[in-house]
């Protein structure tokens, strides 16, 4: 789009690059914020149903489909409170950095083969990072709101995320091991073909460690039952008790935001990313399931398929935080530290084994994974002495340009 | 903005802001009564120490040649991440404990052990 | 149809010449002078929870130089460990010592001064020895340089796949291991140590060293649990 | 499995069983149980479950060996007889050692095999030579070598024989029945015991805690060194054992250590044993000198798989028809000069050994080494004398009744004091005839001086005690004139009815809490299992029977003592006075055993207060009174086929001491009868009447002087005046051991300590004095300059010390500063003062 926009209109390159990342970030933000919308109804709906109620109707017509909108119109047209006390600067920044941080998240996630914001070789881990910048948001409301409740839920919180890192850096350590790389993109590629190759499928302890992978999910983006930060029951609303309006709505569509983004994690990381559990696409000849050549319509499958799996985990979460009741941050605790971590430590060096000894997997002719990776580079490093190592199939592109994601 | 015209970075610019942190890291350290705000002035510390191992590390960073450290620039940087991790730990836990024992964090009060 | 799609895409351009604008450049300006500034800031703001805050800002900014120097792997690491861990520990350090006299100490002026001078002459010696040398101001050729976070992993695994060597070398260098090996045992007594040292102690009477401590009668000692009242009367004292 | 391998193994379990619950009640005994009761079943069971094997070991015995029937008929057709009696025994040896080449699997059967088959050979020759002699069936094998180095060689085996099986069942059998009764006899030391002949210096007497386990535990001991002797392979063997039963003896004696008697009484026991031990050693290390082994039976060097060949076999070698030699050894050994004298100048061994090997026949001729091998005998007859308390020695067993009765019964009476017997039986082969005349003076003197003494004794074990001192001397008489048979027979015999006797004495104690037989009279009813028992005993230990139809075990076992002495005196008339000892101790013998019967169960009580206490032990003692009282009667017989204790003695007779040898030893001519003669008609006859009317003229005295008094013994005493007085005072023997020995050594370590306290103590105190003196001016030196110093130093740190706190605030931010100042500083004294820069 850039070169379209070099070439075909003219601009000047610096302009062109700062609209084709506009129009990334536009997009981006979109997806967040009517997924936000569409998510919110969702679960109305669900909840209502789970507690045999009807939930909105008469808005915008039928299933009140318009509901949220509606209530998005009314936040704006709040009035935003600040409690005299309240340490001001603090308690304007939270949302923003809450919202920024589910929103950077979403750079490095890949939509379709490269469908990507910007494509990080440590996409993984960039992602996790970021997100766990999210409590600090949390965190400085919390504070700032001058008010135990908030503060009780930010102490919470804060304590939660910090712990639940620990299991879930273990979770998603597993598929980048299989993939030997980092690279989202890389890993979601590995998955091409049937269903059978998506990770969640690779072996018996993968099958467990995606269960692992998405209680600590929905615990790091505090949903129900791990919802201990806003305990509407204990403390009044947790650590938004005093938000309201626009502010407030940021929280909530940052809270949706990585709702959305952690099952699409799990969706790229283990359920085979944009690669449909048929692989229609190869199957119907439209591609040889490379990236480059394959046309924009595959990439639309590609992206409608992660969507599609993003959405049930999301509605999965739902049904969870309508269905199980909230745990005590004891509970909560023991919870990850006597069962997450341990499980994970386990299923990591089960996994680890079953490489070694069967790197085939039980399905004849799939992937090789992370052996076929390192194979690679020793060779590259020991066969060709002189000239400098040369950048591998699977790499990073250039730095220059992963800034530009960074710097969005 | 002489550096966004010329448009060459160096390993000198990275020390600069490394020196830069370190320094306010080390009056952080001295300045500070709040014991968090020394263990703040550490960490600041460390992370110009760290910007510099991964400025020699950097091979973009490095003019022609092999950079100076290459990858243990950054081997030692995570160490001194990990470490850093471990400090803060064990630091916070020595605060709680003070706060304690004496109800302050004040750490001109922590002079129990003067001669 | 072909432009909707191209629309609806974003084209991974291939590797661009350097532009008018160098990005690398420009982009390190923004992250240095932020990460200096909120370093700065953290010295001279006296709140503990603000110094927090701008330790935050000017440890991500790092992070971003790490990543502008190449180093993506300890960028995320940077971001993961210290702002998504270490940062929230500190924060929440922060607020469980958080009382009204704690959070503003006031440092005697005298301090501030000495500590001033010394730190001109510290920045003056570092800066003196970081221009000193000339390779180091060499500009850096600005080429992409591969991916780094897979090498790091091998090294640390014990395997040096960097800089190419011959077969026989490369059987020979061990790469981290043994480091990685320390450093994790280390972190795990770190983290019993931590635990012992900051269970909860319910000491009601202050000791007399206490009293000698501190000229005013101590206040109720809280201990380091979120469900203890005391804390909650601590946090709300906070907030006034 | 093969014999040869089958009865050592059987034996030796037997053998460690008594070991192992030794250990049991070492370590676990006090908590065995309430007050360590169940250490009695736990040695029960251990002796018990040895006599079985023994049992076991005994039929299969009999069952690979059947004896041979001793022939009591007339001379001649013994005579007759005799030669194919011997080819039986001759194809027994023969069979033997066919089976043993047969079982000839691991090298100490193979060398069983070649040892008999060795003796098979050599009593082929023996044939032709018309000279027909029997062999003895032996197994003897090593289980550890202790040491072996050149010639000389220390281990632990076997040397199993027909007497060795045997003793195995007897010490079994009574140890058994002793276990049983002493479970009964010893339950006071359950609780704490009140030992009223303890007077503390508080005037009360002692209480102290029962040793019940303690008992036992030395009980078990004994018994594994008992059958440690009995199945020794080799002397040095022995002598560990015989120490150890030594050593047993002293824990049991002193078992009431409290007691003054009881302490010096064991003391005297061991001391005395030493003595006599002190012979032994000197008789080893002939031995072992000369011959350069101790082995009784040829053995197999593990190292050099060649046969060594026994002392047997050295002594008595079987290609000169076992007729006895100075062997080689000691030959060489006494030429030492001579040999000296050849291999002076000659530098090759092998031409010297050639040499001497020419010259030995020479010397022996000559006669060298007859003493040495005198001295050997001699030396091991000292040990035994000092163990089976032969005269000079026999002073410590009387006193030995300090202890228990049963340990009376089963170590002074049954076995322990057997065990010198039974090595001069097993060592019969290589003593010399004038050993065996020694022997059998001793042997006399000592039975008939315990005899008399035994009738002036009242204390009824004492009297018991000396009884067996006589009977033992009997025993050792035996075997000085050459009864071999006779002589181990009584030993089996006397085992049975003396323990018997003990056993039934123990129980007239038990019921009376007393010793003195003046005080008791008139138990028969009283406790009539252990009158009867006793009376058995007596009958048996007197000889009693029916001439030449059946008797009690003691009858044939003195008949036989009877008549060697008679025969021995009939060839050699100088020593015709050991035959009028033998038959005046039978007489006495007969009196003093009826004088204590009478005076304890016949007649009215005399001391009503021990009479009504009187009462009849409990079930637990008085059956194995009875199960011995069996014993005693037919310990004797003999089935037909020879079947019997005599007839399995005969099996092992030792080769070539079946025919009569008369030489001129160093005393004078003697010629000792072959046994097989004592067995004719005239001796045979004059024997049985001798033993029978001395018994009855000796029981009928007692009788009429103490069953129906028609003779006051006081009166009788009276008449004898000094010779009685002489008696009672037990011929002044402890006296004259008190003047000769005790005194001088006395008088010497009073010298001795005078010189250590004057002198010595003098010199010592004079360089304490010295050392003191140093060591003030060493003192006043370190208290001024050195501690001077060090405090000078301390002083001085402290100070600083002192100074340097104030540098410490204690305030971390100062640190900082330091730090940073410190830091600075160095950068620009690199940079400024040596022109170099730190940074590159």
């Amino acid at each position: 789009m850039a070169e379209f926009l070099i070439n075909t209109v003219g601009l000047p390159t610096w302009l062109a690059w700062s609209a084709t990342a506009g129009v990334a970030a536009f997009l981006i933000l979109n997806v967040i914020a009517g997924g936000a919308l569409v998510f919110i109804w969702a679960e109305r709906k669900i909840a209502a149903r789970i507690q045999d109620r009807l939930g909105p109707t008469r808005t915008g017509g039928r299933f009140g489909w318009l509901q949220s909108l509606a209530d998005g119109i009314k936040l704006l047209a709040k009035e935003d409170l600040m409690p005299d006390g309240a340490d001001s600067l603090l308690f304007r920044l939270a949302p923003y950095v809450s919202f920024c941080a589910s929103f950077c998240a979403f750079i490095a996630m890949p939509f379709a083969f490269d469908v990507v914001g910007q494509r990080l070789n440590v996409g993984v881990f960039f992602v996790i990072a970021v997100l766990g910048l999210e409590v600090f948001g949390v965190i400085l409301a919390g504070y700032a709101s001058a008010s135990k409740w908030s503060l009780f839920g930010a102490m919470r919180e804060a304590a939660q995320v910090v712990s639940y890192e620990v299991p879930l850096g273990m979770c998603v350590v597993v598929p980048v091991m299989l993939a030997g790389s980092m690279d989202l993109v890389t890993i979601g590629e590995k998955q091409a073909g049937w269903l059978t190759n998506w990770y969640l499928f690779h072996d018996p302890f993968t099958f467990v460690i995606f269960w692992v992978y998405f209680t600590c999910a929905v615990a790091s983006v505090n949903r129900a039952p791990f919802d201990l930060a806003e305990a509407e029951s204990e403390l009044v609303a947790g650590f938004h008790t005093e938000y309201s309006g626009l502010r407030w709505s940021f929280f909530f569509m940052a809270e949706y935001g990585s709702m959305f983004l952690v099952s699409g994690l799990a969706a790229v990381l283990f359920l085979g990313g944009w690669n449909g559990p048929i692989p229609i696409a190869e199957l119907a000849g439209w591609s040889d399931g490379s990236a480059v050549t394959a046309p924009y319509a595959v990439r639309l499958l590609g992206c409608a398929n992660l969507l599609g799996k993003a959405t049930v985990g999301v509605l999965l979460m739902m049904w969870i935080r309508w269905t199980l009741p909230r745990l005590r941050i004891d509970q909560v605790m023991t919870t990850c530290l006597k069962y997450c971590t341990p499980i994970a430590a386990v299923m990591f060096a089960g996994v680890m084994l079953w490489q070694l000894f069967l790197p085939g997997g039980l399905v004849p002719g799939s992937r090789r994974g992370a052996i076929a990776v390192r194979e690679g580079w020793l060779e590259q490093a020991v066969e060709k002495p002189e000239e400098p190592a040369a950048v591998p199939a699977d790499a990073g592109t250039s730095v220059s340009q992963q800034l530009v994601g960074v710097a969005e | 903005m002489i550096l966004v015209a010329t448009g060459t970075v160096s390993v000198t610019h990275y020390l600069i802001v490394g020196a830069i942190m370190f320094t306010a890291g080390v009056v952080c350290m001295a300045v500070k009564r709040n014991a968090l705000g020394v263990l703040m002035g550490i960490e600041l510390v460390l992370n110009g120490a760290n910007i510099n191992f991964v400025a020699f590390g950097s091979s973009y960073l490095a003019g022609e040649g092999r950079p100076p450290l290459g990858l243990d620039g950054e081997v030692m940087a995570l160490f001194v991440i990990l470490l850093a991790a471990a400090e803060a730990a064990v630091a916070l836990a020595i605060t709680l404990n003070f706060y304690n024992n004496h109800g302050t964090v004040d750490v001109d009060r922590a002079d129990d052990l003067r001669g | 149809m072909n432009w909707m799609a191209n629309l609806l895409f974003l084209q991974r351009p291939t590797i661009l010449p350097v532009a008018a604008i160098d990005w690398h450049a420009s982009l390190f300006v923004v992250f240095a002078l932020v990460a200096c500034g909120a370093a700065v800031m953290v010295v001279v703001t006296d709140n503990v929870v603000r110094m927090a805050l701008h330790l935050v800002l000017s440890l991500g900014a790092t992070a971003g130089l790490f990543f502008l120097a190449g180093a993506e792997f300890v960028g995320s690491m940077q971001l993961m460990i210290y702002v998504g861990g270490t940062l929230v520990l500190l924060v929440f350090g922060v607020m469980l010592t958080a009382q009204t006299k704690l959070v503003a100490l006031q440092t005697p002026p005298g301090d501030r001064v000495i500590a001033g001078i010394l730190a001109a002459a510290l920045l003056a010696v570092l800066v003196q020895s970081a221009v000193s040398i000339e390779t180091w101001r060499r500009p850096g050729r600005a080429e992409t340089q591969p991916p780094t976070a897979t090498p790091l992993g091998m090294a640390l695994v014990g395997v040096r796949v960097d800089s190419p060597v011959s077969a026989a070398e490369s059987q020979r260098r061990s790469g981290y291991l043994l480091p990685f090996e320390i450093v994790s045992v280390h972190l795990l007594v770190v983290l019993v140590g931590a635990a012992y040292l900051a269970r909860a102690k319910r000491r009601r009477t202050p000791r007399p060293i206490d009293v000698v401590a501190s000229a005013d009668p101590p206040p109720p000692l809280p201990s380091g649990r979120l469900e203890d009242r005391e804390t909650a009367s601590v946090l709300i004292g906070s907030g006034r | 499995m093969e014999i040869a391998t089958l009865l050592p193994l059987l034996l030796g379990i037997a053998w460690l069983v008594p070991l192992a619950s030794f250990v049991a009640i070492l370590f676990f005994g006090n908590r065995m149980g309430p007050h360590g009761k169940f250490a009695a079943n736990v040695a029960t069971a251990a002796i018990g479950s040895s006599l079985v094997l023994s049992v076991v070991a005994l039929g299969f015995w009999l069952g690979h060996h059947p004896p041979v029937a001793l022939s009591h008929g007339e001379h001649g057709e013994e005579h007759a007889e005799r030669g194919d009696s011997w080819l039986h025994l001759t194809s027994y040896a023969e069979k033997s050692a066919v089976r043993a080449d047969v079982s000839g699997h691991g090298d100490q059967e193979h060398a069983d095999a070649e040892h008999h088959g060795a003796e098979g050979h050599g009593d082929g020759h023996g044939h032709e030579k018309g000279l027909a002699l029997a062999e003895p069936v032996a197994y003897s094998g090593d289980w550890y070598t202790l040491y072996s180095g050149g010639p000389l060689r220390l281990s632990i085996g076997w040397y199993i024989d027909s007497i060795t099986v045997l003793m195995f069942v007897v010490v079994t059998l009574i140890a058994t029945c002793i276990h049983v009764y002493a479970a009964g006899y010893m339950h006071d030391e359950l609780h704490p015991v009140t030992d009223a002949e303890v007077h503390l210096a508080s005037g009360g007497p002692l209480t102290r805690d029962g040793r019940f386990h303690r008992f036992f535990q030395a009980l078990s001991l004994f018994c594994f060194s008992m059958l440690g002797i009995v199945i020794a392979g080799n002397l040095a063997m022995v002598f560990v054992f015989w120490e150890l039963v030594g050593i047993c003896s002293w824990f049991l004696i002193g078992f009431y250590f409290e007691r003054h008697s009881a302490s010096t009484a064991a003391n005297k026991a061991f001391i005395v044993n030493r003595v006599g031990d002190f012979g032994m050693l000197i008789g080893l290390m002939a031995l072992w000198g000369g011959l350069g082994t101790l082995h009784f039976g040829s053995s197999v060097d593990p190292a050099t798989s060649d046969i060594r060949p026994g002392l047997f076999e050295l002594v008595r070698p079987a290609a000169h028809g076992h007729r006895q030699e100075v062997p080689d050894g000691l030959v060489a050994f006494a030429a030492a000069n001579e040999v000296a004298g050849l291999a002076s100048g000659q530098s090759d061994q092998q031409a010297v050994h050639g040499e001497v090997a020419v010259a030995v026949p020479g010397w022996r001729e000559a006669g060298y080494g007859r003493w040495l091998l005198f001295i050997a005998g001699i030396g091991i007859f000292c040990g035994c004398v000092g163990k089976s308390a032969q005269v000079p020695l026999f002073v410590w067993l009387p006193d030995a009744m300090e202890g228990p009765t049963p340990v009376s019964a089963l170590v002074h009476s049954a076995t322990m004091v057997a065990a010198g017997v039974y090595l001069v039986g097993r060592f019969y082969p290589v003593l010399t005839p004038d050993v065996l005349l020694v022997i059998a003076y001793v042997g006399g003197i000592t039975l008939f001086i315990a005899a008399t003494i035994a009738v002036t004794a009242n204390d009824i074990k004492r009297v018991l005690a000396y009884s067996t001192v006589s009977q033992l001397g009997y025993m050792m008489l035996a075997l000085g004139v050459g009864g071999w048979v006779a002589g181990l027979f009584h030993l089996v015999t006397h085992a049975f009815f003396k323990s018997l006797l003990f056993l039934c004495s123990g129980s007239v104690i038990h019921a009376c809490h007393t010793n003195d037989m003046r005080k008791m009279g008139g138990l028969l009813k009283v406790m009539p299992y252990t009158a009867w028992t006793m009376l058995i005993g007596c009958l048996a230990i007197i000889g009693a029977g029916i001439p030449f139809v059946i008797g009690m075990s003691g009858y044939y076992s003195k008949d036989a003592i009877l008549a060697q002495a008679l025969l021995f005196a009939r060839l050699n008339p100088a020593h015709g006075i050991l035959y009028l000892a033998v038959a005046g101790g039978a007489f006495i013998t007969a009196f003093y055993m009826f004088r204590l019967w009478f005076m304890t169960f016949a007649g009215s009580p005399r001391d009503h207060h021990v009479a009504e206490h009187a009462h009849e032990s409990p079930r637990v003692m008085t059956v194995p009174l009875v199960v011995l009282a069996v014993f005693a009667v037919i310990a004797g017989w003999g089935l037909p086929g020879g079947f019997g204790v005599a007839g399995l003695l005969e099996q092992s007779r030792p080769a070539g001491t079946a025919v009569a040898v008369s030489t001129d030893a160093i005393l004078g001519a003697i010629s000792l009868p072959a046994e097989h003669d004592s067995h004719a008609g005239d001796i045979h006859v004059i024997a049985t009447l001798t033993a029978f009317l001395t018994a009855a003229a000796g029981v009928l005295l007692a009788a009429i002087m103490y069953l129906k008094p028609l003779v006051s013994p006081a009166g009788l005493a009276r008449l004898a005046g000094p010779a009685y007085t002489f008696l009672v005072n037990r011929w002044y023997v402890d006296e004259l051991y008190h003047a000769v020995f005790v005194m001088p050594t006395l008088r010497l370590a009073r010298l001795v300590s005078g010189i250590d306290k004057g002198l010595i103590d003098g010199l010592i105190n004079g360089l304490a004095w010295a050392a003191r003196q140093v060591a003030g001016i060493d003192a006043w030196f370190d208290r001024t300059v050195v501690d001077g110093l060090v405090n000078a130093a301390g002083r001085i740190t402290w100070s600083t010390g002192i100074e340097m706190r104030r540098l410490q605030t204690g305030r971390l931010r100062q640190y900082v500063m330091f730090i940073v100042v410190g830091t600075v500083a160095i950068f620009v004294l690199a940079t400024l003062l040596f022109r170099t820069s730190l940074a590159g």
